[in-house]
């Protein structure tokens, strides 16, 4: 297969995963003919029907709801949100039904079902198209939140998150959608879901990253490696539950680790990953984990959002406070 | 402009095959199907409610003498809910509230499951597809849109309109009163609505969503709802077992025959508190309760059994013995339910346990394991 | 079972004044109220019109060229805008989706407000207390709860049926037909006939939310939709300004009276894509875009206008002349939107700030200063 | 004025704010004749009328967006949600509208609203009935977020956050409401609404509490203190914003920090205490920040509930822990 975006990897997945599973549904708004609005779903309905590629009323909670009853049915839904900030009419669903059923009862029932959110800002967008909402799933137990970061993980992580019994929040970085192409292998074996990945071996200090912010870690990477600094950078991949073994061993070599996210930074993912790396990695810390995230404010204008994204240079400022210390 | 009912009590179309008096009327749209041998049907529908009547006093009872939490009330809601329960076929399903113990007594689910829940020991954990009866949903309308998924799921199975009534499968969802200002509950009429699905919307209105009457909800008769969505609604007299059933059953064929959803409003009372937590006193009058007990689902069959020779006393001698029985089998077993492991929850959150979550759970039970010197 | 009304392309019921063939018919209900001088009153709304689809199409040009980062297009949707926006009296409000331009335009907001939240230089952040024209709202329906809360306010200021027509006051919600799957937009139903609250509720049935046809929200009319909550419904010819007009002003006097809630289906269509990044040409026929374009909301009222010598070309050019000056005005206003100082995000979260966010403030402000050396 | 509990002292509190501002509202299910679930509105639809103490339909979306249009329309709602788990179905209008209003229109449009929420466990009550939401709050820009611990402050608290012009998110600990007394002197000058406090002070380990978790955390200190261990208990009160400075100057003196919650541990409050304790006290401390709180679990069926609530042997333990490094 020639070199893809992420978005027609994740078609590509889809595709698979409705070809190897007959009980994979598509649900969605605009999922149909339209393809969605990003086109993730472009051709399915077409190929597998009206039955299995299902365009929803425009009701998010009504989706989440009808899912389960589908999965409760023996069905494993993937819903479509359509932008981050339109998974909120749908919170109560996921949050007191998707993620408590397995527990409710006690497994009788599982909740094999994706629930696909495109997420994350840099797209010049107005208001609740840019949201990052990652920390309020992580924090619900029942959920497992998985973000992907290129086209080849794309491909694998949605069928492996389709495969999975319990629901998964996948959340896909619409900035990336038609951004760098990769080389696919289908015959590759993919890495285990749950895992994070160190994507750049390093020295001095660790980078932690997930979804959009992984490419500007990688950047900042590079430009450090100029001035001579060697900068580790994880992609976590897998939000809940957070594979923190390798970073624990890298932290350990390096002393000092630092926190990338789009997510407003309080309460975001680098708070919970800063106070268990200083859980586990107190002796080895030159350094407290530094956070590098959005502001404590909404998602500015998008005239100026690459002010308020995090970037290379901000990952590189906090990388210098680190060496501060 | 459209036209629109205004508000009555009862609605001027309103289903009603047996009075609170006992005597048999008809209606044009709807007859009782007794089976076979209707005076055994109508016998049993006796013998059902009265259970389940036994069934809600005992487990009040047992909340009082602190062996449950809390416990929902269904008095008066009997015939609502055998009614119904009585209507579906093995392969139907249903998505209750908290407090369809009526018809979770119909799908042959031991009472002690849901006494579990009340009693704290689990979150009513039973497996649904054992009985086809869903887990007890405690959010607010929440399970309307369970339910239309799972006929959509039906729909899939292509089990809608086979004309096989072994297999012809529909749904039940059932909600309150106050249920139906929720914007889940409106959205699963959309769905089902935009999709036909197989499911009947059963809307128990018993008057009262906790201390709120049923006007602060609607203004006009609930089953007229449906009529915005494009679906037929019917309100049928909720103590009456014989409408309730007949209403049901055509609803229920109606869906498996692919017509698609309907919504019934069984017009009923909760005559107890809205829980064993809760103090009517604070918010209605005691003259509405009189009127409604002139209007009990259950003496009305037992003066239409008696009067018409259909049960002796022997009968119902019979059927309290089997009410005392089961009150009996009920105090037991609910003292007899087993506390669960604190350990157990770390591993009942997923299907393919972490190993964050499997850590925690061994951090707990070295934890745990500390005091045993100590104590 | 009730009743119910078949899907049908214009509904059984649809008010109509004025043809697409520029004809003026009679409706038994409603009546065109021209004011003093009916010709004049006419005239101007073809101005607003015009002026309205002008700034539609200088906007889809702008985005086109790059000053704005996307434009969500009215076309043909001028008349449900115009007609009910000139039913407002200027106490009334108005909470908007994201499409209103035309109702903006009727309130006297400067368009370039518009343009500023299209642009990216802020988020629609005119006072709308200074129009009574609320800001846009994104989130499909949410502003419908809004609306109803703002009429409950209207009723506890006691400005609902005193008779005074200059304080008693109307509220109106805009929405879609995609929106009113949305339980929000349900619940203001509810919410606004429990507490019998003055909003109308303006449905633009545009006949697509994005690239679902209407028939997938629902399977009978729209405005058939209030009879289920209990208040009366309308569908109107969205594209008749005259007959929106009669509609809009029959239901805001009624909820200035305390009548309550009306619903307006406006029954209309999108001419253009759904947004400037959107291609219709994926879901949907050409040929229906044909049929729409001969039922032009501008065209049938010039055509009236000319054939009853109400209108010359002098008066025609002369609108004309306005929207190219209306035009001009918007190409330079909008390059010269001034881009935000990206520090100013901080100061706008509360209304009193906190010591926290002060200091993520100053630590950016030095952030941003240490790089004045490098560049 | 007498002894009184928390349910009588918020009541009190509402009481008093409705005499000082006619335009102050409640909403809500069952506020009105029954005075609530828990009677914290008891008598007050009685005196101030059905326009002002306004029994709504079963909807909480519909709650909230309301309260939006009465707040544009210049009115003060505080809404009451029945229990924690219900939230969720407002949780879009929360996060979306109430929250980014301000914003959104430059403050043209304030949100002087307050969503009362009782919260936290330990009642014995069925599934939806003990959660504790906060941290999904506090993650929001655009919110402010405070729990009371005590009659006192209830009575204090909740007439500053309806005095405050930005929405608050008020929590309140349900398993206190009806337990210990305290003297009320309505005379009194409260502290500032966002401001936390030391409520035991201490030499050896700084503990930090909130809400439910308070009287815990004082009774543990008590035990620690017979056990020769002096630990500071602050009463942090507001999440959002949240008041460090008493924090940081305690842990500078003790070098130990314990945060507990009944909140789910990950992604809990405790997470980004921990992290900001870490980033400004980094040399002070001799233990990395623990924390104490609900498992990662949904909340258990009444009958453990018990093992699941952080208690004062786990605060103790922490403590232990801590001193352990
Ligand atoms: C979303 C949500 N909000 C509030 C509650 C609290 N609550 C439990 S039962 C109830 C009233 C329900 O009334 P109704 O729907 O008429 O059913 P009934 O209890 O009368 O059978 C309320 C408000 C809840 N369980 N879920
Ligand atoms: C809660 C929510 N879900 C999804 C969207 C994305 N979206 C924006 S417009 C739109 C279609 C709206 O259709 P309709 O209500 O008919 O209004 P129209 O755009 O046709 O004027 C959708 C799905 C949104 N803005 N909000
Ligand atoms: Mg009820
Ligand atoms: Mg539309």
């Amino acid at each position: 297969m020639a070199k893809v975006t992420l978005a027609k990897a994740l078609n590509a997945g889809l595709r698979k995963a409705m070809e190897d599973d007959p009980k994979v549904l598509l649900m969605g708004e605009d999922v149909g003919k339209l393809g969605g609005v990003f086109r993730i779903t472009d051709g399915l309905q077409k190929d597998f029907g009206e039955d299995r590629v299902i365009d929803s009323p425009l009701a998010e909670s009504g989706i989440l709801g009808t899912a389960v009853g589908l999965a409760i049915r023996g069905y494993r839904p993937v819903c479509e949100i359509q932008f981050d900030g339109f998974v909120y009419p749908a919170y109560d669903q996921i949050v007191s039904q998707v993620a408590k059923m397995h527990f409710r009862t006690q497994g009788a029932v599982k909740m094999p079902m994706v629930i696909r959110i495109p997420f994350g800002g840099g797209i010049g967008a107005v208001e609740h198209h840019s949201e990052s909402p990652e920390a309020q799933f992580a924090h619900t137990p029942g959920l497992k939140v998985v973000a992907c970061s290129n086209p080849v993980d794309g491909y694998w992580m949605i069928q492996q998150a389709i495969a999975c019994d319990d629901p998964v929040v996948f959340l896909e970085p619409k900035r990336q959608y038609h951004a760098d192409k990769a080389e696919l292998d289908e015959n590759a074996t993919p890495a285990p879901l749950f895992t994070s990945r160190v994507v750049r071996p390093g020295t001095d200090a660790t980078v932690l990253a997930y979804g959009p912010m992984v490419k500007a870690c990688m950047t900042a990477a590079e430009a450090a490696a100029g001035e001579g600094r060697s900068l580790e950078v994880i992609d976590l991949r897998t939000l809940s539950p957070l594979d923190m073994g390798p970073v624990y061993e890298s932290v350990r070599r390096t002393g000092r680790a630092i926190v990338a996210h789009e997510a407003h930074t309080n309460l975001g993912m680098g708070a919970e990953i800063s106070a268990r790396i200083t859980e586990e990695c107190f002796y080895s810390l030159e350094a407290p984990v530094l956070r590098v995230g959005g502001f404590d404010t909404p998602y500015p204008p998008s005239r100026i959002e690459e002010d308020y994204l995090p970037d290379l240079d901000r990952v590189l400022d906090a990388v210098d406070r680190s060496f501060g210390f | 402009m459209t036209e629109y009912l205004a508000p009555s009590p009862e609605g001027t179309e309103f289903v009603q095959l047996l009075t609170p008096e006992g005597d048999r009327v008809e209606h044009p749209d709807y007859t009782f199907d007794g089976g076979a041998d209707e005076g055994e049907t109508i016998r049993g529908f006796y013998r059902d409610m009265v259970l389940t009547r036994r069934i809600d006093t005992e487990s009040t009872a047992l909340q009082r003498h602190g062996e449950l939490g809390i416990w929902a009330q269904l008095l008066g809601q009997e015939a609502a809910q055998i009614g119904s329960g009585r209507a579906l076929r093995p392969q139907d399903y249903v998505f209750p509230t908290y407090r369809e113990h009526g018809v979770a007594y119909c799908r042959g689910l031991d009472p002690l499951r849901l006494l579990g829940l009340f009693r704290g020991v689990d979150q009513g954990s039973w497996d649904p597809h054992e009985t086809n009866f869903g887990n007890y949903t405690i959010v607010i309308g929440a399970q309307t849109l369970h339910a239309t998924g799972y006929a959509m799921g039906v729909q899939r199975d292509g089990l809608v309109g086979t004309g096989d009534a072994e297999r012809d499968t529909a749904v039940v969802a059932y909600f309150g009163d106050g249920a139906s200002s929720q914007g889940d509950v409106n959205e699963s009429f959309i769905f089902a609505a935009s999709y036909n699905a197989p499911v009947v919307f059963f809307c128990q209105n018993n008057q009262w969503a906790i201390s709120e009457p049923f006007e602060r909800q609607s203004r006009i008769p609930l089953y007229q709802r449906a009529r915005g969505f494009g679906f037929p609604g019917v309100r049928v007299d909720g103590n009456d077992v014989l409408a309730v059933h007949a209403v049901t059953q055509a609803a229920l064929q109606s869906a498996r025959d692919g017509n698609g959803p309907t919504m019934i409003e069984a017009y009923t009372y909760r005559m107890g508190a809205h829980t064993t937590t809760d103090d009517p006193t604070r918010y209605r009058m005691s003259e509405e309760l009189e009127y409604w007990k002139l209007k009990d689902p259950i003496a009305r069959v037992k003066v239409y059994l008696t009067r018409h020779g259909l049960a002796d006393t022997e009968f119902f001698d019979a059927v309290e013995r089997d009410a005392d029985e089961l009150g009996a089998r009920l105090r037991d077993g609910v003292r007899a339910l087993p506390d669960p492991d604190p350990l157990s929850i770390f591993d009942q959150v997923y299907a393919e346990q972490t190993e964050e979550l499997a850590a925690q759970r061994d951090g707990f039970a070295a934890y745990l394991a500390s005091f045993e010197g100590a104590h």
